[in-house]
């Protein structure tokens, strides 16, 4: 029932707009690495291909689910496929703190 | 105290022999400072300047009296800090205190003249000569200030170890020069007018694993004569050096927080385990050694005619013959430690406790 | 304290033969505190000859039997500093890989049948270099059998261990970490029992996470391999059931297709 | 070490000899030396293979010769240590001294080298140092035995600790002293040194007070604030140190403008929002401090781990102004890999993992991974949990994190077996388990058994039936026992109940409960010896089991941080129990707990709590009227309110401290005896003020608290009067035993009635049922 709390669940990468706009074809994976950073899935059956995936369900709604697919040919990018969740950095910290933070602990950092 | 002393292994003072003595010493006068230095560690002695006695309270108290009689010409509550002994001359009374002040008097009347500041603790006495009062704090720093406005001529900076012995050694204004013992077991040599370092001559070196191992302060008072400047290094050695250039004339193996005092022909120094030496003040060569006063944590000695006279842990005063060193005297002032340098004007010898009683002995 | 009668310890008297009879008498009937204090006294009163390289070893199993893994680490690294040439070097490495084997929480968590990859893995991991560190050293040693056998075990228990996290994650819709644990699991460790499993768990997720092609060949591997595997037939893994878990004896222990297949 | 003297011809090895070998084998030997049968050595060779038998650590002396073809090793072996002896050691205890020396390497049974005493004594005599003791004497003494063991003997004399006699802060024109000096941990010598030691120097707590110092100033805008030199120094007799510290203070400055640069990830207006520092106010390294955390910490819940704020000050010397610069550097977004737990040896890591809000596979996030972390502290099962978070070796990108949890005893286990003339054989055994065999539900069997009182209790609780956290439990109890023995009235009471519980999350702090039940009452006054009110209202029913169908919904908010200690958070239950129509006695009760850890101060922890219970019958009145045997009226009774078997009671040491456990509220006697017995009430308001100090003890287990409590019960909602209250004050010490909960209570109750039954020391073994 829709009363019992579910806790969030997030997956993958949290892609940057400006960051995917500049992934093109030809670039290695070195390039695509610094703009987007490691995929959440390098399947061990597919050396070839990055996928960048990103799901959300917030208290037990359905999965979103969004697939961003990155095949190489060797070292260079050959296609661009899919795509990925588009989030507002403000609202989702507004949202995820509602956790809370422990103060800072002054000994170390944590 | 006695008892649990070899439980924390440190070394009972040694008793008292019964001796006949062969002068007799009286009390003539006594007076209370203040609460006294108790366990500040600053060694603070009264200073005579012709027959007039100058002594200071770290409650802030400032007496003047007559070294003779013991009448008090003027006191004055400082409300001030006072840690150093009172440095005197050229018509000048001039203090130091815990806070870093630096303040003259005029030593008839005791009113103020002028006001500065150093940057640390002031322990030695100021030493005034040639119009400059010479004051050094334990940050090793040491400051010239003008003695008719206290403006500051120069500035002289030496680094101090990381664990050093408390207090720090009395500057000594000779010859145009300021002489300095360091923490560090340097003697330094400055340029009265401008503080220009001319010489530095090392006359210990820390050796050992332990910091502590490490301490060899001159922090004991030095004496000069003639060209030639003795101090007394802890942990290491006392030595004679010429104001030339500092070159070491002559050293001895000694361990001396307290310092030395020069006679005539000798040089004495009470090491640490409560020997006083008579030393020839030019080879060094030990002419007599007074070991009846172990471990009593005596003060820097003081030459009286033919007597020297140390103070110590028990608050009793010792008189020594200075060819002999054979006791002469034994008084007591009030059964508290004198750590402070005992004072000599002419017969009179002034000795102040750590709770700051100051009494006035004679020797008839 | 009181004088009387205080009569010689024998510990600091009795020859070594004796003593090294005393302590492996106490050792075989078990009182292994005795054993353990007459063994301390002969090595350190008869600091070399046979019977104290002997005692040495046979004092680490001690340490070993009472449950105390940090003095017969010391004590058996000790003995390969000190005699690495020694006849019984072989044993004395096979014996700090039983040490960590066996480093859980004593007896309790065997005989109530829980799932000990429920534990802590850190010590699993290094039984498993000990025993690795055994037959490299010593391929011929008469416990290099048995070495390779646990290091069997020891790689299924980890392997186990992170199959419960990728169903875990797997139950919770977590399919990105479920996927990544079981491909985890497929690289470190290969050829173990619950491979099957991994790319059951991977398939799944990745058909959740609406990558046909890469579920499909991850599927299709299972078929080659495990044809009859529950997943290709059904749901799969079995949700644990309802009552079970009402008692308190309702054990955490998961049966996995990899279960059925060692067994069988 | 002596090198072969004469030159050393170089020659091929035929075979080689060792001499002089006692528990070394000749096979070990062997295996360090560098040069086999068959090399060729020279002087080179022989000297590397003197130097590798020596990394050996095994051998006093080595000589290489040559005696035609053959390589002659002669080895003096080093002595093995038979026992090692300390003497004198108070201030630290001598297991602490055989690990520092364990640690070179001086054990029983090692080799023993010369070297090593120089390093005890070293090492020895630092530790004496940092504790302040510097006329330590360490003397070493080694006597040799047969068989090349030797037996060694450390003899210390600690000497008196010097004593922080004097501290001075030169160049404070603003402040006092005292004021700058608040919170050092270095002091001189005052009443409370005995225990704080805080009259002892040590060098780094010198540094963390100049540290504090330096922020006191940094804090009220001296930018140019300095600490310039300080001096330690020690008297002679090294009894007394004295702590000096000469500060330059500078001028205020006040900030002229605070600009917010670098890749803000969120809108650049939203970040300035989080800036506490205005511009115009007095510059203070605080308020830089407490803003740049807030952007870390907001970055570091969207996944940048590596975030990094940094305040560039550009100061401004003329007119005393500073500008500030938040220089934000978010770093790359970092993804979680794995998460792993360390030092669960009993917890599965199911139980643990289902607490996390940090999932793997996901974007890190500190708030979910703080979340996790007070998640696991609730449990009451870890006595610390730490948190790592390693980078994945070849990412820039990917952490794991690691929970490193300590294992604590979370239950108590009590078995008693005893006899005694009036109970007869006594049996006893109460299990109680939060964590039972580490699967996070919780356990308790209770069974005693004795002529007077028989008690079987079984309950067990599933917190997480469901992985959403629904849980479900249950609890069966059946006892016949004598009311009196717990300062209730003086009847039999037999009791059976069966109750179901279940537990429904609605938040990460709220959750419903409900439960159902059934039970039955059996009451068996002693005649003549039972409270007449309660005879009255037995009578006035006219029968003597009363059956109930229970249910009962709650609703709790719990944020509190711990289980056992929590600093801070507060908790909440409120109930309402109801018999359903058909029962005995219809009636219901309200109850409503509240407690509210507020954290004051490191050391100090404030506790509010309070309760209120009430309860009533919603049947209808029963009046009957009793005759006596000659048909005159005895007496008039009726049964009303509350039944008096399940009135609120209150004292004792988990209620209000001070009192006899239930003793507090209306009582009555009996007819033979006027003896007060205690009935409890229908209205219950009790509260308590505590002040906790959590850092009195350095370890978790143990807590020492003051406290205040006060309340009362009352016979019915109308008896209420704020004048009956009862108060006591007094001071608690809890203490976690391996065995379970223990409380110690010493208490003065200031509010009190001449004939209160009043209890100053109170004992409270393992946790209530």
């Amino acid at each position: 029932c829709g009363l019992l709390y579910k806790v969030d669940v997030y997956q993958g990468n949290l892609l940057d707009p400006d960051a995917v706009a500049q992934v093109q074809p030809g670039l290695t994976k070195r390039q695509v690495h610094s703009l987007l950073g490691s995929p959440s899935v390098e399947d061990p059956f597919h050396h070839s291909r990055w996928d960048y995936v990103s799901t959300i369900s917030r208290r037990g709604a359905p999965t979103t689910v969004k697939n961003l697919t990155l095949t190489f040919d060797g070292d260079v990018l050959a296609s661009v496929e899919g795509d990925y969740l588009e989030h507002d950095n403000l609202a989702l910290y507004r949202h995820i703190s509602k956790y809370g933070n422990l103060p800072k602990d002054k000994k170390k950092n944590r | 105290c006695g008892k649990n002393a070899k439980r924390d292994n440190v070394e009972e003072p040694a008793e008292l022999l019964e001796f006949t003595p062969s002068v007799s010493v009286s009390k003539v006068w006594s007076q209370d400072l203040g609460k006294g230095e108790r366990r500040l560690g600053i060694r603070q002695h009264p200073t005579i300047d012709g027959t007039q006695a100058y002594a200071a309270d770290p409650k802030g108290k400032l007496y003047a009296f007559d070294a003779i009689s013991g009448a008090t010409a003027w006191s004055v509550d400082t409300k001030l800090r006072i840690s150093s002994s009172p440095g005197v001359g050229e018509g000048t009374l001039v203090i130091g205190t815990l806070d870093g002040d630096v303040v003259a008097f005029n030593p008839d009347t005791g009113s103020e003249r002028w006001r500065n500041r150093v940057t640390a603790e002031v322990v030695a006495a100021p030493v005034v000569a040639r119009g400059i009062v010479v004051v050094r704090g334990i940050d090793g720093r040491v400051f010239a200030f003008s003695i008719i406005d206290g403006e500051r001529r120069w500035v002289y900076d030496h680094g101090t170890p990381a664990l050093t012995l408390r207090g720090s050694s009395a500057p000594i204004l000779a010859e145009g020069l300021v002489l300095l013992g360091y923490d560090s077991g340097q003697v330094v040599a400055l340029r009265g007018e401008d503080g220009v370092q001319l010489w530095e001559q090392a006359i210990a070196f820390g050796e050992g694993r332990t910091e502590l191992e490490r301490m060899v302060d001159i922090d004991g008072e030095m004496a000069y004569d003639a060209g030639q400047l003795y101090a007394a290094a802890f942990n290491a050695q006392v030595v004679g050096v010429s104001l030339e250039g500092g070159r070491p004339l002559w050293n001895r193996e000694m361990s001396s927080y307290a310092g030395v005092a020069l006679s005539d022909s000798k040089l004495f120094v009470t090491d640490r385990d409560g020997v006083l030496w008579a030393l020839d003040r030019d080879n060094g060569a030990a002419l007599w050694k007074q070991d009846g006063l172990g471990h009593r944590w005596l003060t820097t000695p003081a030459v009286q005619g033919t007597r020297v006279v140390v103070g110590d842990v028990e608050g009793y005063l010792h008189w020594f013959d200075i060819e002999t060193g054979q006791p002469a005297a034994r008084e007591r002032l009030d059964g508290k430690p004198i750590r402070a340098t005992p004072q000599v004007l002419g017969d009179t010898v002034l000795a102040v406790s750590t709770a700051g009683r100051l009494g006035a002995f004679r020797v008839h | 304290c009181g004088r009387w009668g205080k009569r010689e310890d024998p510990l600091e008297t009795l020859p070594v033969e004796t003593l090294y009879a005393q302590a492996k008498a106490s050792l075989e009937k078990g009182n292994l505190s005795r054993a353990q204090r007459v063994y301390q006294r002969l090595i350190a009163r008869f600091p070399y000859g046979a019977y104290t390289e002997q005692a040495q070893v046979e004092l680490a199993y001690v340490y070993y039997k009472s449950n105390r893994p940090e003095d017969a680490t010391s004590a058996v690294n000790r003995f390969i500093r000190t005699y690495p040439a020694h006849a019984h070097i072989d044993y004395v490495h096979y014996l700090r890989g039983l040490i960590n084997f066996d480093r859980q929480d004593g007896m309790v968590l065997r005989m109530a049948r829980l799932d000990p990859t429920q534990r802590e893995q850190v010590s699993l991991q290094q039984a498993f270099n000990d025993f690795n560190d055994l037959i490299q050293r010593f391929p011929q040693s008469r416990y290099a059998p048995d070495a390779r056998a646990r290091m069997m075990h020891l790689r299924n228990q980890m392997a186990r261990h992170d199959l419960n996290v990728a169903v875990f994650y797997l139950e919770r819709r977590a399919w990105v970490a479920a996927a990544n644990r079981s491909q985890h699991l497929i690289e470190q460790y290969p050829q173990t029992i619950y491979t099957a499993d991994a790319l059951a768990v991977m398939s799944e997720s990745y058909a959740r996470l609406q990558q046909e092609t890469l579920a499909g060949d991850a599927r299709r591997v299972l078929e080659l391999n495990f044809p009859d595997h529950p997943y290709l037939h059904g749901s799969w893994p079995a949700e644990r059931s309802w009552w079970r878990k009402l008692t308190p004896f309702g054990s955490d222990k998961r049966s996995y297709y990899g279960d059925l297949r060692a067994s069988s | 070490q002596s090198l072969p003297a004469q030159p050393f011809e170089p020659f091929t090895i035929s075979d080689i000899r060792v001499d002089g070998l006692q528990r070394i084998s000749a096979g070990t030997v062997f295996t360090y030396m560098p040069l086999e049968r068959g090399d060729h050595v020279d002087q080179a060779a022989a000297a590397r293979a003197i130097r590798a038998l020596f990394r050996t650590g095994f051998f006093n002396d080595i000589r290489l010769e040559r005696q035609a073809d053959i390589l002659v090793v002669t080895v003096q072996e080093r002595p093995a240590i038979n026992k090692i002896t300390l003497v004198g050691n108070k201030d630290i205890k001598t297991e602490e001294l055989n690990k520092n020396l364990k640690e070179i390497g001086l054990a029983e049974g090692e080799t023993f080298d010369r070297l090593q005493l120089e390093r005890v004594v070293q090492e020895l005599t630092r530790a004496y140092n940092n504790r302040g003791k510097y006329n330590v004497a360490v003397q070493p003494s080694v006597t040799p035995l047969d068989r090349n063991r030797v037996d060694v003997q450390i003899d210390i004399k600690e000497g008196k600790a010097a004593r922080i006699r004097h501290i001075n802060i030169v160049g404070n024109e603003t402040f006092e002293q005292d004021e700058l000096r608040k919170g050092w941990e270095s002091n001189t010598t005052n009443w409370k040194s005995w225990y704080k030691r805080d009259d002892q120097y040590s060098r780094e707590k010198l540094s963390g007070d100049l540290e504090k110092l330096n922020s006191y100033y940094l804090d009220r805008g001296y930018v140019d604030f300095d600490v310039e030199s300080t001096q330690v120094s020690i008297s002679p007799d090294r009894r007394d140190m004295y702590l000096s510290a000469n500060v330059h203070e500078g001028e205020t400055y006040t900030i002229s403008e605070v600009i917010v640069t670098g890749d803000t990830i969120i809108p650049h207006e939203e970040m300035e929002r989080l800036v506490l520092v205005r511009p115009d106010t007095i510059f203070s390294r605080r308020l830089l401090e407490i803003t740049s955390d807030a952007m870390t910490a907001l970055l570091g819940n969207i996944g940048y781990a590596f975030a990094n704020v940094t305040p560039v000050p550009e100061v401004d010397r003329e007119n005393r102004k500073v500008k500030i610069n938040f220089y934000v550097e978010p770093g790359k977004r970092v993804q979680v890999r794995q998460v792993r737990f360390v030092g669960n040896t009993r917890t599965g890591d199911e139980v643990m993992r289902r607490e996390l809000r940090q999932f793997e596979g996901s974007w890190y996030s500190q708030s979910a991974i703080d979340r996790s972390k007070i998640r696991l502290n609730r449990l009451g099962f870890f006595s610390e949990v730490e948190i790592e978070t390693p980078a994945v070796p070849g990412t820039d990108d990917q952490v794991d994190v690691v929970f490193k949890v300590t294992e604590t005893t979370s239950g108590s286990f009590m078995v008693g077996l005893g006899y005694s003339q009036l109970a007869g054989l006594i049996t006893s055994l109460s299990v109680s388990q939060n964590n039972f065999l580490g699967t996070g539900n919780r356990i308790g069997v209770a069974i005693q058994n004795n002529a007077y009182s028989k008690r079987y209790d079984v309950n067990y609780f599933d917190p997480y039936y469901t992985r959403e956290g629904v849980s479900v439990g249950y609890n069966l109890t059946y006892y016949e026992l004598d009311q009196s023995n717990f300062n209730i009235a003086t009847y039999y009471a037999d009791r059976g109940s069966a109750r179901a519980i279940f537990g429904l999350p609605l938040s990460e702090t709220d959750s419903v409960g409900l439960s159902f039940g059934i039970d039955y009452n059996t009451i068996r006054p002693v005649e003549g010896y039972t409270a007449q009110p309660i005879v009255d209202y037995i009578d006035a029913l006219g029968q003597r089991t009363f059956h109930a169908w229970r249910t009962e919904l709650s609703w709790a908010r719990d944020s509190r941080n711990a289980y056992w200690n929590p600093t801070r958070g507060t908790y909440q239950r409120a109930a309402a129990e109801l018999t359903l129509p058909g029962s005995t006695v219809e009636y219901y009760k309200f109850n409503y707990q509240f407690a509210r850890y507020w954290p004051v101060h490191r050391a100090l922890v404030l506790l509010t709590s309070a309760e209120i219970g009430y309860g009533d019958s919603y049947g209808d009145r029963v009046e009957r009227v009793i005759y006596n045997e000659d048909g005159t009226v005895a007496r008039e009774v009726v049964a009303d309110g509350l039944p008096f078997f399940e009135n609120f009671y209150a004292g004792g040491v988990r209620s209000i401290r001070g009192f006899e456990d239930n003793t507090l509220g209306p009582w009555a006697t009996a007819e033979l005896s006027n003896w007060r017995q205690p009935l409890g009430g229908a209205l219950k308001t009790t509260g308590s003020f505590e002040a906790i100090f959590p850092t009195l003890f350095d370890t978790d287990k143990t807590r020492l608290s003051a406290f205040i409590d006060f309340g009362n019960v009352y016979r019915s909602a109308n008896d209420f009067e704020f004048r009956e209250f009862r108060g006591s004050a007094g001071v608690s010490l809890q203490w976690q035993a391996p065995v379970g909960p223990i409380v110690l209570n010493f208490s003065y109750p200031f509010m009190s009635d001449r004939d209160d039954r009043t209890e100053r020391l109170q004992f409270s073994f393992g946790s209530q049922f």
